[in-house]
C-alpha cells in the first residue's frame, strides 16, 4: 500500500483548506415552499453537513421537488486506514508477453461472456476481440493467446460447459447491467456452480465491467477484476503472470 | 433551412438497391412463418391468458402445432377447424388447440374454404378491434393542438409498473410528449409475453398486456391535465415482436421500437425468425398507424460513429423498404439515428450536424428518430449534460421529429424523477433559445460539413450496392452492420420458423396484407 | 401550518418509492485510483449512503480528485415536526392597498439600501423603485409609499441616520454577498445599532436578498425577511397589514 | 468566418462621436489630479511602505498635500523639493513628506527646473522598472506557443492569498489561461492599497503588492508545469485604480480590469475622480503593455440585455476613444461584452450570436473580452451549466478573444475547484468540437441575426450622438449605461479631486505621455 500525502485525514475541499463543501441533489416529496427549504436543510443536515444552503427548488412532478444543496460536510475519512487490494501486476510488452508464453510451452485459453440476460458486449469484445480497445488490441491478437468470445447473454451452464469442452484455464465474465445488483448474483451463481462441480480451481475467474472492481471480485470469489478503462494488455499481463510466471521453464 | 448538398440521383439509386435487398428476403418471409408469428394470430383472433403456471395460453397452443409438426399450416388453421367442430368461441379453440387430448393434424374433416369462412368473421371483428383503438387514439389526439417538433420523447424504466405510471405522468409535467416504458433486459429472449401487471425486471419492466393499460391510463391522465397528447411507446423486438405489436395496437399504443434487424444484431436472434416476425409486426403496426422507430442507432455504440455513419444510412433506406413491403407508410416510419461520434474529436459537432441534416434531407416526410449520446458518456454527470445540450441544439437546428432526450446519468443508472425532469428542462430551454437557428444559418458550399455529407451518403450508396449483390444474409454475415457477424441458422428461435405449407392461409393476414 | 401528505417521514425519491436515491460531488486530496475510489465511497458512507457508487472519479488539480457519488441515503426528515414561521400576508390589489393607505391618512415612508460593502442593488431597486421586478411596480410607484432608496453600500449608521431624518416607519435591509456570513454580521450590527439608540421600535425592519427567508429575519431580529423571487406588491401587502390594517380608521 | 453586415460608414460615425465625448472629458482630465493619482506617482519613484497602523506612506504624504491645499502641484513637486533639500532617497522623501514637522507648502526654495531636474533620473528609473518587467513578460511569453482565441479566463476567489494560489495552479491543471484574482468586496471603496500578504476577505482577495508577487509565482510555475504562458489579472478599479494599475505593471501582470467609467456607475465613485484616475491609470498600463479589461458586461446585469445591448457597444467606442487618448493600443483594449439575455426568450441564443459576430466585426484587432450568463443564473446548477455551454458555443463560433468562463455555481457562491474544473472541461469540449462552427456557417441575409446586428448598432449611433450633444457628465446624469444614475459632484471620492496648479508638472507623467 502506498501512502499519498502525509495528511491522511481527508475532508472534502471545495473554496479553503478543510472547508467540507460537498454538493447534494435529490428529490422529496413535498412542494416547494418555505417548509420544503426547511426539509431539505434538515435532510442535509441529517448527512452531516453544516450550514446547509438549499441553492435550488424547483416543481419536479406534482408533489414532488428537486433540491440542490450545498454544505459543510463535517465527516473525514482516513486514507491511511484504507487498504485496497489492488492487482500488482506490471505492464507488460507484448514481446514479453508473447516470450513468457513461448516459453511456456502452450497457449493459453481463455474462454470470456457477458453472463446472464446482459447483452453489453462492447467490454469483453475489447478485451478479446481483435480490434481491442483504444488501440490496444485484444487477447485474439497474440500468438499465445487461444481466446473465445462467446458473445452475450450466454447462460452461467453453457459457459462452465464450454470453458471445460475448450479446456480453458481462465474464465472471463463481463457484467454491464447492475440493477438491484444482478451482476452480483449473476457472478455468485457462476461461482457457485462451479465448486458445486468441482470445478472451482481448474479456471481463474476474471470479473470485469464499468461498476467492477478488484475488490468486489475478490469478494465475490473471482480472482482478479477489471473496471472501466482496462485494457487488454493488463488482462494478458494478468494471466501471463498466472500461468507463466518469469521463473517457469518448462516445456 | 441549412440544406446540405444531396444528389437525388443517388439518392433513387439507394432506394432502388434497398427495395431489391428487401425484395430477396420477401421472398423467404412470404413462404415461411414462426411461432411468434402465429401466436400473434391467435391473440388477434381473440385467444388470451395464461394456465396455472403463467405459461400463455397462445404458447400452449403453437407450441404443440411445432412439436407436432404442423406449424406451416399456421395457427389460424387450427382455430377454424376447432370451430367448426364445436368449440363455442375462439377462446374455447384455443384452447382446446392447446389441450384437447387428441392430435389435430390439420387434415381430414372440415374444407380448408370451410376454415376460411368460419374464421372470416373473427378476422373482421379483429380489424375492428384495431381500427376502433387507431379511431380512439386519432380521435383524442385530435382533441388537443398538435405538438411541435422535435417531439421529446423519454424513457421510465424503474422496473416496477406503478412506479413507470408515476414517473411517466412526472415526465409529461417535465415537458415530454412521447413516454417509453424500457423493457426488462431479458424479455427480448423470452419467446412468450408475461402475463399482468408486473412489478420486478432488471434494467426495466415487462412489456405486457396489462402494463400496457396501466401506462395508457396514466399517460391519457396526464394528457387530460397538461392539455397535450402524451404518446406512449414500447418495444416490438425480441421473440415476441409480433405479439407486443399487436398489444400494442388494441391498448392504443403511438409508437413502437421495431426494426427489421435490431433483434439479429443486438440480441442474436435468428435472421430467419426475425425477418419474418418483423413482417408479421409490421402489418399490424401498419393497420393500427403506428408509428415505428427503428434502431440504426444502436450500430454506433458497437461499430465507430464516424466510421459507421454511412451503415446507419444504408440500413435506414433497408428498414424503410422492408417497411413499405408490410404496408407502412413514411409518415409512420421513424428511422432511428444517433449522435454518437467521439466528443473530443475536433469538428465533431459539424460531423454530426452533417449527419442529422442529411438524415432529414433523405426522409423528409418520415418522422426520423433522433437518440442522444450514450457511448462516450460517463460518470461525469455534469459533462454529460452538456454533451446532451449540443445533441438538442442540432436537434432543433435540424428539425428533427422524435428526440430522444439524453440524460446526465446515462453512464451511471435508468434516468431517475430528477435526471428527467433536468434533461426536460435543458432541452426545452435549447427549443427555446435557439428555436429558428435553422432558418438563420446556411451551411458554406465545400464545407467541412457538405463534404462529410456527400461521403456518407457515397458510402451508404457503396455499401447498399455490396449489400444487394451479396445478400442481406451475407451482408450481415460478415458485419457489415455495427460490426456484429450473424448466421443464417445461428442466433435464437430459428426452431420456431417454419416454412409455410401450401395451404396456409390466414384469413386476418390477408385482410391486413390488403392493404396497400 | 398545512400539512401537505399524509405520509410525513420522507425519504429521498430516485427510480423507486423509498429509494433514498441522492447525489453528491466533492473533491479530496487524493489522487484517483482505486483507494482514491475507496476513500470516497467511505466518505459517502459516513454522509449515511449506503452502496455509494462512484459514478466518476478525476483528477482536477494535481492531488485532488473530484467525485461523482450516488447511494441511497438512510435519512429521512420528518415535515409534520417542520414548523417554519411564514408571511401569512395575503397578496392585495393595488387598489386595496392604495385604499387602505388613503384612510391611514398618511403616506408610509420606506428607506431602503444594500448595506456594508454590498453593491447589489438589482435587488433592492427591484422592490422599492418605480420599474419593480417581473412586470410587479416597485413601491415607488404606489401613491401611498414615499420610498428612499440609499441605493448600495451603505453604512449601518448612515441608513439609521437617514432613516430618523425621513422620518421612516420602515427600513429595507438588502443583502446579497454572503460569504462567510458577512450578511448576518452586518444585519446583526443594524440590530443592535438600533438597539443602542434606542431605535429599535421605531422601525418595523425588513431584510432581504437571495439567500434570505422570513426564519432567518426572525432569528437576527429582524421583522421579516424575503427571499428570491419577492414582488414589490408582496412587500406592500406585508406593510399595509403593519401600518394599515383593515380595521384602522384614523384621521 | 460567418459575418453579419455592418455599415463602415456608421461605424466611422460612432468612433468620431466617441471621439468627441472623450476630448470632451480629456479637458478636464488634463488640468486635474487626485490624491490616488499622486499616490501613484510616488509609488512609481520608489516610495512604499506602511506606518505602524498599517497606514500607507503614500497616504500620508498625500493626504497631507490635500489637507494643506497644496495637492494640484502634484506629489513629484513636493519629492523633488525634498530631494533637492537634503532627503537621502526617494523614501526618505516621501517619509519627509509624510511626517516632516515642517509644513510645505511648494513654495520657495528650489525653482521649479531644479525639481524637475533633480526627479529626472527617478523618473527614467521609474520607466526601467515598468520596461524591465514587460521585457520580463515578453521573453516568458515568447518561450511558450501562443494561446488560441478564445483564451479561457477564469477566477479564484478564496478571500485567502495562499488558497487563491492553489486554486490558480489547480485553474492552470485546468486548462485555464488567464488566472483573476477576485477582489474583497470592501477593497474598491477603501482610499489606500492594502499592504503585505492577506489571508481574510470577503468575496475575494484584497489586491495588495504582495499577492500580485505570489500569485505571480504560482502562475509562472504553472506555466513552466504545463509548458503554456498563464497570465495573471486583477482589477485595476475603485479608488486606488491608478496606484494598482502601476503595481501590476511593475509585478508583471498580463491583464487588467479596467474602465473608464465602472467605478461611477458600479461603485458610486464620483465621476470627477474616476475619470482623471482611469487616465493615470492607463497610461502605466500603456507602457507596461498590459491588455484592459473593461466592464461594459456590467450594463447588462443592471439592464435588461435585449434593450440595453446598444449602451455596451456605446461604451466600447467611448473606452476605446479613453483609452486611446492615455496611449493603450487597440491590440491591448479587451473591450467587454457579455452573454446576458434570459435565456428562455425565444430565440435569445440568434441575439447573442448577433451581438458577439457584431462586437467582433467592430472591433477587430481588440482583444475583446466576453463574460458569461451571470444575471438569469439561478442556483440550479446543472441547467446554469448547459447555459454556460452555449455561452463557449458562441464564443468558438464567434472567435471571441478573451472569454471569462461560466460557473455552474454562479448563483450560488464564489467558484470552488470542482466548479472551475468542470467549467474548463466543458469549455474545452465545446473549442474542440465545434472549432470550425465560425468558419462553416452564413447568416442569412435579412434574417433575424442580420437584423438584430443591424439595429443594435443603429441604436448605438443613436446614443452616441445623443451623449456627444448632453456630454458624458450629463448623460450619465440620466442613466444612460446599465440604467444607473450618478451626477457630477456626487459618489466617493470626490474630496481626493484637485484642479492642477499652473506649475502641476510631473517628470514621469510627461515620459509616460510622451508615448503615442
Ligand atoms: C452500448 C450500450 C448498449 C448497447 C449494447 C451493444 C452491445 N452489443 O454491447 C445496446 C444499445 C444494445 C444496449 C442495450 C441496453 N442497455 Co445499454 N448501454 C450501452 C452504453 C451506452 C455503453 C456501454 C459500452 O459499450 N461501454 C463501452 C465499453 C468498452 O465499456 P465497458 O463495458 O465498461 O468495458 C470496459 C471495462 O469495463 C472492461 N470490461 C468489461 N467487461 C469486462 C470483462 C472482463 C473479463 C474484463 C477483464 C474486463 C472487462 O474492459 C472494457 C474496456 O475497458 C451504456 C451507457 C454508458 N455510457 O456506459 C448503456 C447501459 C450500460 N445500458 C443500460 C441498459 C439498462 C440497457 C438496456 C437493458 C435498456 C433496455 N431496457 O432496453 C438494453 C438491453 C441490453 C441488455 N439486455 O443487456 C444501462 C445499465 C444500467 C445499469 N447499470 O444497470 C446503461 C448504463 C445505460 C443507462 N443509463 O440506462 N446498451
Ligand atoms: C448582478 C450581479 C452583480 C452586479 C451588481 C450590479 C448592481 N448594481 O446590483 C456586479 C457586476 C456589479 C456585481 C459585482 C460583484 N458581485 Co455580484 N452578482 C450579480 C448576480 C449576477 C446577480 C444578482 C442580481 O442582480 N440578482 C437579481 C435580483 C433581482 O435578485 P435578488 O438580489 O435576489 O433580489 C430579489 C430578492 O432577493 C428580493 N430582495 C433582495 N433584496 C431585498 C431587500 C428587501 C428589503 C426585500 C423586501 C426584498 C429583497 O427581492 C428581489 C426581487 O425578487 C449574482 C449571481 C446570481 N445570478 O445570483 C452575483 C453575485 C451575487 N455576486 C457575487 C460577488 C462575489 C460579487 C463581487 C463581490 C465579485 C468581486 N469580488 O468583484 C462584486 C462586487 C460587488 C459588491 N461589492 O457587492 C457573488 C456573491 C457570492 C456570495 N453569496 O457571497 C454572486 C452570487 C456571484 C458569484 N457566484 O460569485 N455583481
Ligand atoms: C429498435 C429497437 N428495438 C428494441 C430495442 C430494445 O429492446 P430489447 O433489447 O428489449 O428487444 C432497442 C434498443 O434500444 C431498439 O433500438
Ligand atoms: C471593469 C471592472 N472593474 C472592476 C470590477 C470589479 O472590481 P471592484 O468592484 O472591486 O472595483 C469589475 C467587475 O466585474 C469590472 O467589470
Amino acid at each position: 500500500m502506498k501512502v499519498d500525502t502525509t495528511e491522511h485525514v481527508l475532508r472534502a475541499y471545495g473554496d479553503r483548506h478543510g472547508d467540507g463543501m460537498v454538493q447534494m441533489s435529490f428529490v422529496l416529496e413535498i412542494p416547494p415552499g418555505a417548509r420544503a427549504r426547511e426539509a431539505a436543510k434538515r435532510f442535509a443536515e441529517a448527512h452531516g453537513l453544516s450550514e446547509p444552503l438549499v441553492a435550488t427548488q424547483e416543481l419536479c412532478a406534482e408533489g414532488f421537488t428537486y433540491f440542490v444543496v450545498y454544505g459543510h460536510s463535517k465527516h473525514t475519512v482516513d486514507v491511511s486506514k484504507i487498504e485496497v487490494p489492488e492487482i500488482s501486476t506490471e505492464p507488460l510488452s507484448r514481446e514479453e508477453i508473447e516470450t513468457r508464453i513461448k516459453k511456456r510451452g502452450k497457449k493459453i485459453v481463455v474462454v470470456g461472456a457477458c453472463t446472464g440476460s446482459d447483452a453489453h458486449t462492447v467490454g469483453i469484445d475489447a478485451i478479446l476481440n481483435y480490434k481491442g480497445f483504444a488501440g490496444d488490441k485484444g487477447l485474439e491478437s497474440y500468438k499465445g493467446f487461444d481466446a473465445h468470445n462467446l458473445g452475450a447473454q450466454v447462460e452461467n451452464d453453457e459457459l462452465v460447459t464450454r470453458a471445460v469442452a475448450l479446456s480453458a484455464e481462465a474464465i472471463l465474465v463481463s457484467q454491464v447491467i447492475t440493477q438491484r445488483n444482478c451482476h452480483k448474483e449473476n457472478a455468485i451463481a457462476l461461482v457457485d456452480l462451479l465448486t458445486k462441480k468441482g470445478l472451482r480451481d481448474r479456471f481463474v475467474l476474471l470479473f470485469g465491467g464499468p461498476r467492477i472492481d478488484h475488490k468486489l471480485a475478490l469478494e465475490l470469489g473471482f480472482d482478479a477484476g477489471f473496471g472501466p478503462g482496462t485494457k487488454p494488455s493488463d488482462v494478458a499481463a494478468f494471466l501471463v503472470e498466472k500461468f507463466a510466471p518469469p521463473s517457469v521453464e518448462v516445456a | 433551412m441549412a440544406n446540405v448538398p444531396v444528389d437525388v440521383e443517388k439518392v433513387a439509386r439507394c432506394r432502388a438497391l434497398a427495395r431489391e435487398i428487401a425484395t430477396d428476403v420477401q421472398a423467404y418471409i412470404d413462404t415461411h412463418t414462426s411461432v411468434g408469428a402465429e401466436r400473434t394470430m391467435l391473440r388477434a383472433y381473440g385467444a388470451d391468458g395464461v394456465d396455472d403456471r403463467g405459461a400463455p395460453l397462445v404458447n400452449l397452443a403453437v407450441d404443440r402445432l411445432r412439436d407436432n409438426g404442423v406449424l406451416g399450416l399456421g395457427a389460424a388453421h387450427f382455430m377454424g377447424r376447432k370451430l367448426l367442430l364445436g368449440a363455442s368461441s375462439v377462446q374455447d379453440a384455443a384452447e382446446r388447440m392447446a389441450f384437447a387430448p387428441e392430435t389435430d393434424r390439420g387434415e381430414g374433416g372440415p374444407s380448408d374454404a370451410e376454415v376460411r369462412a368460419v374464421l372470416e368473421p373473427f378476422a373482421k371483428a379483429a380489424l375492428t378491434r384495431i381500427d376502433d383503438a387507431r379511431d380512439a387514439r386519432d380521435a383524442l389526439k385530435a382533441s388537443f393542438a398538435a405538438t411541435p417538433t422535435p417531439q421529446k420523447y423519454v424513457i421510465v424504466a424503474t422496473g416496477n409498473i406503478y412506479d413507470d405510471a408515476l414517473q411517466a405522468k412526472a415526465a409529461a409535467f417535465g415537458g415530454a410528449d412521447i413516454v417509453a416504458v424500457i423493457r426488462a433486459t431479458a424479455q427480448s429472449l423470452l419467446d412468450y409475453v408475461p402475463f399482468g401487471a408486473t412489478t420486478e425486471g432488471y434494467g426495466g419492466t415487462f412489456a405486457t398486456q396489462e402494463n400496457f393499460k396501466i401506462i395508457r391510463r396514466a399517460t391519457d391522465e396526464a394528457s387530460a391535465k397538461e392539455k397535450r397528447y402524451i404518446q406512449q411507446t414500447n418495444y416490438s423486438s425480441g421473440l415476441c415482436m409480433a405479439e407486443i405489436a399487436w398489444m400494442a395496437a388494441v391498448e392504443r399504443l403511438d409508437m413502437l421500437l421495431n426494426d427489421a434487424m435490431y433483434g439479429i444484431l443486438f440480441r442474436d436472434i435468428n435472421m430467419c425468425r426475425n425477418f419474418v416476425d418483423q413482417y408479421f409486426a409490421r402489418r399490424f403496426i401498419a393497420r393500427a398507424g403506428i408509428t415505428i422507430n427503428t434502431g440504426e442507432d444502436n450500430y454506433l455504440t458497437t461499430a465507430d460513429a464516424v466510421d459507421g455513419a454511412h451503415t446507419v444510412i444504408a440500413s435506414q433506406f433497408i428498414n424503410e423498404a422492408f417497411a413499405l413491403r408490410a404496408g407502412v407508410k413514411e409518415e409512420k416510419m421513424g428511422l432511428g439515428h444517433a449522435y454518437e461520434i467521439n466528443p473530443w474529436i475536433e469538428d465533431s459537432f459539424l460531423m454530426e450536424i452533417a449527419q442529422a441534416q442529411l438524415i432529414r434531407q433523405l426522409f423528409p416526410v418520415h418522422p426520423i428518430k433522433w437518440m442522444p449520446p450514450t457511448k462516450h458518456k460517463t460518470g461525469d454527470i455534469f459533462q454529460s449534460h452538456v454533451h446532451d445540450a449540443m445533441f438538442n441544439l442540432v436537434g432543433i437546428a435540424t428539425n428533427q421529429s422524435i428526440e430522444l432526450l439524453g440524460m446526465f446519468s446515462e453512464a451511471v443508472h435508468n434516468p431517475m424523477l430528477m435526471d428527467r425532469y433536468l434533461s426536460l428542462k435543458a432541452t426545452k430551454y435549447m427549443f427555446t433559445t435557439a428555436k429558428h437557428l435553422g432558418e438563420e444559418i446556411e451551411f458554406k458550399k465545400d464545407g467541412r460539413i457538405a463534404k462529410r455529407a456527400i461521403q456518407v451518403l457515397d458510402e451508404a450508396l457503396e455499401l447498399l450496392a455490396q449489400v444487394q449483390t451479396e445478400t442481406i444474409w451475407d451482408a450481415i454475415g460478415r458485419g457489415a452492420f455495427g460490426d456484429i457477424k450473424r448466421t443464417r441458422t445461428g442466433g435464437k428461435g430459428y426452431k420456431g420458423v417454419a416454412e409455410r405449407d401450401a395451404r396456409y392461409h390466414d384469413p386476418l393476414l390477408a385482410l391486413l396484407e390488403a392493404d396497400k
